[in-house]
């Protein structure tokens, strides 16, 4: 095998110092009862041209994206990803290197993660951001967990517009702690309706999405007051699509306490779900509290600036028991990939194509609208938005996947109470031409 | 020629990114304007992220130095002790770039998404023969995120069973994650010593079992590289008494082919697909941490879980016992198929060999520099070998330096400090993909820094010179944080 | 913060191949020996050649250590007059890996390879109208290799009008490659002097030109970067006694969008799509040097030649008048698609502000340096400046010693010693892709180092020092060549 | 543009420096009349994204790997290529570096070429290798223009085994030479009939081909002799697929004095036909006649082991008309990758890959005969050999192509006399599977 590099004479010369003639005889210290009898069944190795072989037919029965549209969202978003950056981030340098534990031999990491954090807390209006969690869902759920931790409560309130799948994996989260979770539920407009938490106390954390999963923009600030008439209350935003801020009003301005969320539409491929970024911001006040990795800026024995991974007493390997999250690894490369994304926009470029996005939304509800379809949230939406297709649509949804469309996300499976809505999202990679033709092929 | 790695050479310094670039350049291609602008409701609109405008080049020199500036296991030998940093295999990473897959939405329906769905049902076969523990979910995104769903698993079996219990052993040589995991599901960890030879004795085990202790997290082989050769007796007395018993399979590279983990008892068990497998770390992740059980415990498994419906995968959330999702959907999908090319290219006789060659290089490691280096316990070791600095400790030299001078002999230092009950661990983790001859290398560097620490221990304290920057000032990082800019 | 780019860091040693490696490693897949072993003719049988056996990681080691000894464009800026080293866009090279077009066969039956030769056809379209010249093969494989098939054009040309000529005029400023080229065509190279404007004069040309003459070959904007701006008249005189005009088109970079080769009387143009077209010069090659030619000499052209009929696209080799065949194919295919994709995504506004912007960026340079550095010719330049160390020599510093010291502010020197005509030349290119801040920091560097020569000289004389390695003996390397090992 | 980073304050900055006003004003020394009035006509610029998808449709109408079987060589051989090279290959340092004319910043080229040099010499068999030439076609051209310097001769004998396509590229070069060319023909076994030489005096060289076009391996000492009986001729063997020499003899233990040739073969990509890499290789004697860049090894002030590009003196920047060669680019990072692959390989590799070739070439060759079909020439083969397909194929050769199945080149074009045969390749890429499908397809 290519991978192990060792002949049959290195082994003997290795042996021969070890005091062993065979390489069983290395597992002697394994009692003979704790030794499988039965081989692994496995297939037999196959050669390098094998597996491309391999792989290629079962990537070719996915979606070929030159030939498929599919206008889901609801959490992992299709965005062009500029070639510098595959490039970039394929750097053996960048790829294969563990976690910066020794500084002085990984400044490229420690320095991209550091301009990361920053980007986040100019991008989130926060103060601190940490070097990444698992996912949006974790994120949130970790989110719940430090206001549980800093405001000693155990009960938190959740809007019923956070994705259904990030409240399955608060819940998760959540179960062993004997925490209460209380629900907001959504008004008709799209939106929380925060009036529940006037006659809610003792809560630790109020969490909403911005955009909701419906892709309307909360009214954060407002929410937050609320929130805050108890001045423990932490208020806690998520996001799935945070290329929505490059236009609206970020968390940070809006009285939130820690924002978090999916980094995923940050130039990172959907790769069926996963790797995605677990982002995490909150406000300086917090940051001890912080789950999760942090590089800081310092200085060498020459007074030369450089990074190192800091407040580390937080951590699972200083604290164990006692720390803010059992978090290790995370998401480091996403996170890069996230930065390098950000930096190609620039301020400028962000903001135009979240503009892009919006306008391009706009632009099918509008065409939409037009062929009778109904639009059942009037809140303002940023690229994804609710549609309930003309009756009878279901047929018509395996049909148009048929003709490689897929017209978004049916909700029943999620709100029953939605039967025939779809949640669809549009980005800058349709083009007029492909929601003309989604228009039409509904209409038809 | 020399027989130092290390050596010196031009880099390029290079600013953060908002010391650079100028208002109105761009690096994106902004795709054109094909519908009517209209405008943001002026209420929710925000003035957008203060980033800098880059150039295309200016993104590319800035990555590009900044890359240069790490060490990676491309570059030199990352022995890296519990952390299995193998070479990564470059095919793996085209697999994961193959459209289909690196474009694929998660929620597709499952009729569009066989290809991943078949990988996602073969992986878990794959490594449920691997491990020996029969159901699986590759849904946690790390191994601690796999330690998580198995301890969420371990409070919701006992909770089902009707006694929720409040305690869970967890010896000293355990990493620090197997505690904070345990603590996230309410339990409280009791620490247990490990014995003279550096593994647990049954009998200490015996001593503290009780009924309200929900099981035992063990790592086996153990931190310290051993073999925990009581482990029959240990997970025989944990399931007297009801417990479950916990595996960190952060270790499994050692023992691949060679040990069933549920012949054993083992009833839980995450693996580091990033460690073992072979997926490549990316400085700090993604990983992926597979959580593996015994068929009794498989109902609590996180949803949803692929299953096979005649010739068909489909996604099924039909599992009430579950403990739920810990992942928005199914982990780190990219990792997986990594690993599954990676099982796919090595097969049942390579993978074995694979964790032979890793002992056999971390033995041969232990015996060419015990005389050099303390060896707390002199006996035969796993997959890696603990040394201190016990030897070099009268010329004021400390684990911390020798890993310092280590780098300006071109090689990664081991894992430093830990685990904790070793005063000054040195931890070092060959794995089987270094040749003889990089070893060697190893070997002979590790003997001359010995010697220095001797002769001139000045070159240890003051070691590494030759890197980008010198040792920085972790304290002040510290006690001022400065974390962003 | 420094000012300094250039900064040293960690490198590995990496020995010769065949100084690593073990009898019976390996580092291939080997694929299944599903046929029958068959006996090989034992007089025809021979030993197999003496490579070290390696494996995968073996290779990759060496290889990434190598690169990271290497000054790249991505890595910081690369003014290498006449060389127009600009930025090379990853897409396409992303575009050049397309399966379709990376498997080509090159005799594919016509109708199977639609799609290259498509972009063969449009790429030569598109280069016609950026040089004027409407008729144009993609076959030669550098500007070098363009020359001689331009140099083959007109000794065809002359033979076919049935007097063969023997000179041609050659500037002296001109690139060495265009004597040579012209020797292997059997032309005597006769030089011309430029003028005290750095350009030639008509009345020069005209006094030299005659009927046993074939031509001139002139590069414009010539290796001095200036415009030859008696170029009609030459092009007139030559014409006039029945020569032809080359043009050696390695400067297009300047001029693209604001000259047409054809109006000002070139005959014929290789391009050098490894310069103005990004395309990536690999360490040395592969490039692709296009020869674009009037109407007239359309007949000329290497075969084979992509024509449309009707929506299809072939290749003919129906042109008897053809000089032959010049690449066993039609060229570096993957080089002429990265200039496609160059071709397409910059069009007509961006290629003119291309040129535009390089010379803003060189003109801005001489402005900024022309105190620090004598400027032989100090009058607008096109798209590189030259300078010399004369200002320096007093000092006893060199342009050799000015280039490798300009290493150490993190710059890659510019083209130094040419043009020959220049006693010391430093002749900066810094092409449009580099930004105002990072001239602005090569100007700075060039100043500091104006600065040292005075007051410090032994730091230029002594310098390189933080590169992997420090001067090299290339008397002792020519004296006693050791080419392999 | 991104890649054009001047801001419109940024120019106006640096033109005020100039003591200019308008971009245009930078050109002043371009008389008005020699400035074009027309704009080139070109296609408005494309996005990236544009562009990705117009790159993608283009590709999509040529044969896809895993569709389509290819039976042709010919000078262009379909192998497979580990992921390690292109991942190595793609590193930017290699790809966007210059010629490593400063080579205290250019170690990383400069070692892969002398490697690359070394392995040259190793395979061939021959003391001195070059950093590469164009193709396999300019460099046999070359190797006779170098005999013809050596020699001051004005003869050559070329094999007409010699691939027809290298052939016509040696006429272009030498054309101006008046040099004369001697044809000679190949024997009924498909080898090189060097009979002719006997008659013939005053040979620059002699120059065959082996494997030659046919797939024939030549009898190359035999040949030299004969070549050799003139001491002045040199002898020059020329190849398109040196994994030959993984179980043939290499040209150096048979006299030759320049062998040269394509290395496309050797982990390259086939490209249509570019880039690929013109191998070089000679005796010591004649080093400072060759053509083409030079690496030697040196040290530096330091004493350390180094590299440089050396015996400069031979080539156009230093010696301009009388230099050996005018080439100066050339195929630098093709070089790269196959000293890349046959490091990969190894001596043990790739002589069990050359094996694989042949021995499925000779189970191809039996299937072949055994369902009728003649293969003319008797000789030994590498991995291409003539067959002659039954009458009326040619119909069914596009019903093949249809099929995705290429059988083999269609020889008349070449050799008119060779009507109805056609050349076939079969490499390590053609599992038996796929042998047995063609035969199948060729026998129904
Ligand atoms: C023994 C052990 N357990 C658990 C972990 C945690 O794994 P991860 O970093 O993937 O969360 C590690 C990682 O270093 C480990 O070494
Ligand atoms: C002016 C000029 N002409 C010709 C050439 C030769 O081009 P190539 O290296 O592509 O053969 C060069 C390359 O440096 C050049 O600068």
């Amino acid at each position: 095998m290519r991978y192990l590099p060792h002949t049959e004479s290195e082994i003997q010369q290795m042996l021969a110092i070890i005091g062993q003639a065979h390489l069983e005889d290395l597992f002697s210290t394994i009692p003979a009862h704790c030794r499988r009898k039965k081989k692994p069944n496995l297939p037999s190795p196959l050669s390098e041209w094998e597996l491309d072989d391999h792989m290629n037919r079962l990537a070719a029965q996915m979606p070929q994206p030159a030939e498929t549209k599919t206008f889901i969202g609801a959490g992992s978003y299709h965005h062009h990803i500029p070639a510098i950056i595959f490039h970039l981030l394929s750097r053996s340098e960048f790829v294969t290197s563990y976690t910066p534990y020794q500084p002085e031999i990984s400044q490229g990491t420690l320095q991209a993660i550091y301009e990361y954090q920053t980007y986040v807390t100019r991008l989130l209006g926060m103060d601190v951001a940490n070097a990444s969690m698992y996912d949006g869902a974790s994120s949130l759920a970790e989110a719940l967990l430090m206001a549980m931790r800093i405001t000693r409560r155990k009960k938190v309130a959740i809007s019923s517009a956070v994705n259904p799948l990030y409240r399955k994996v608060v819940d998760t989260y959540l179960a062993p702690t004997g925490c209460d979770i209380i629900e907001m539920p959504y008004t008709s407009t799209g939106c929380t309706d925060s009036a529940c938490l006037r006659q809610t106390t003792e809560l630790a954390a109020v969490a909403v999405q911005s955009p909701n999963f419906f892709g309307c923009i909360e009214d954060l600030s407002a929410i937050s007051t609320t929130a805050h008439q108890d001045e423990k209350t932490l208020m806690v935003t998520c996001f799935s699509e945070p290329l929505a801020y490059g236009i609206y009003k970020n968390p940070g301005s809006q009285g939130v306490d820690i924002a978090c969320g999916e980094g995923q539409s940050l130039g990172i491929p959907q790769s069926f779900g996963g790797p995605g970024l677990g982002m995490f911001a909150t406000r300086s006040a917090y940051v001890r509290n912080m789950p999760g990795r942090l590089v800081g800026k310092t200085t060498d024995l020459d007074g030369r600036r450089g990074f190192v991974l800091t407040l580390a007493t937080r951590e699972q390997h200083i604290r164990r028991e006692r720390a803010t999250s059992n978090i290790c690894s995370n998401q480091g490369l996403c996170a890069t990939a996230a930065a390098m994304y950000m930096a190609t926009l620039g301020g400028t470029g962000f903001k135009k194509l979240a503009k892009l996005n919006y306008d391009k939304t706009e632009y099918l509800k509008r065409e939409l609208r037009r062929i009778g379809c109904a639009l059942p949230f009037q809140a303002t939406t940023f690229n994804e938005f609710v549609v309930a297709y003309p009756n009878g649509f279901d047929r018509k949804y395996e049909t148009l996947i048929e003709k490689n469309i897929v017209p978004g996300l049916p909700l029943d499976p999620f709100f029953p109470d939605l039967a025939g809505h779809y949640l669809l999202c549009v980005t800058e990679t349709s083009a007029k031409a492909d929601l003309d033709r989604l228009v039409k092929e509904v209409q038809s | 020629m020399t027989d130092r790695y290390g050596t010196t050479g031009l880099k390029f310094y290079e600013p953060l990114l908002w010391e650079k670039g100028a208002s109105g350049r761009y690096g994106y291609s902004m795709p054109q304007q094909d519908v009517d602008e209209v405008p943001v409701a002026a209420d929710l609109a925000g003035p957008g992220p203060d980033f800098p405008d880059l150039g295309e080049l200016d993104v590319v020199r800035h990555y590009t130095r900044l890359s240069q500036w790490n060490f990676c296991i491309d570059s030199g030998m990352y022995p890296l002790g519990s952390c299995t940093m193998k070479y990564n295999p470059k095919t793996n990473d085209r697999q994961a770039q193959l459209p289909g897959f690196r474009n694929a939405h998660p929620l597709l329906p499952d009729k569009l998404a066989q290809g991943a769905l078949k990988i996602m049902y073969e992986l878990e076969r794959y490594l449920a023969e691997i491990t020996g523990l029969p159901a699986l979910s590759l849904q946690p995104a790390a191994g601690a995120h796999g330690e998580l769903t198995g301890m969420l698993i371990c409070y919701a079996y006992h909770l089902d069973s009707g006694q929720p219990r409040s305690k869970i052993i967890i010896p000293d040589t355990a990493h620090g994650t197997n505690p904070s995991s345990a603590t996230l599901c309410g339990f409280t960890p009791v620490t247990i010593r490990s014995n003279a030879a550096g593994i647990l004795s049954a009998k200490d085990v015996a001593a503290i079992m009780d009924e309200d202790t929900a099981g035992i997290m063990i790592t086996n082989p153990n931190t310290l590289g051993f073999f925990e050769s009581d482990i029959k007796d240990i997970t025989e007395i944990v399931h007297r008494k009801g417990g479950l018993v916990y595996a960190d399979g952060a270790n499994m590279n050692a023992v691949m082919g060679i040990v069933d983990m549920a012949e054993i008892g083992m009833d839980i068990l995450h693996l580091n697909l990033h460690k073992t497998f072979s997926t490549p770390h990316g400085g700090g992740g993604p990983g992926s941490g597979p959580i593996c059980v015994t068929q009794k415990l498989a109902p609590y498994l996180p949803v949803p879980r692929v299953i096979k419906q005649g010739n068909t995968f489909v996604l099924s959330e039909d599992f009430p016992q579950s403990v739920g999702k810990i992942h928005a959907f199914y982990g780190n999908f990219g990792v997986q198929l990594r690993a599954y090319s990676y099982v796919r290219s090595m097969g049942e006789t390579h993978l074995k060999k694979a964790s032979q060659l890793a002992v056999l290089n971390a033995n041969y490691i232990k015996e060419m520099l015990k005389k050099h280096f303390h060896l707390p316990y002199d006996r035969p070791c796993m997959h890696e070998c603990v040394f201190t600095d016990k030897y070099q400790a009268p010329h004021g030299v400390t684990t911390l330096d020798i890993a310092k001078r280590l780098m300006e002999y071109g090689f990664h230092p081991p894992t430093i400090y830990f685990p904790l009950v070793v005063k000054g661990a040195i931890m070092v983790e060959p794995t089987e993909t270094e040749s003889k001859d990089e070893i060697d290398r190893f070997i002979v560097a590790m003997k001359a820094i010995a010697k220095e620490a001797e002769e001139s221990p000045a070159l240890l304290k003051n070691a590494p010179n030759i890197t980008k920057v010198k040792r920085l000032d972790e304290t002040g990082a510290a006690r001022k944080p400065c974390l962003s800019g």
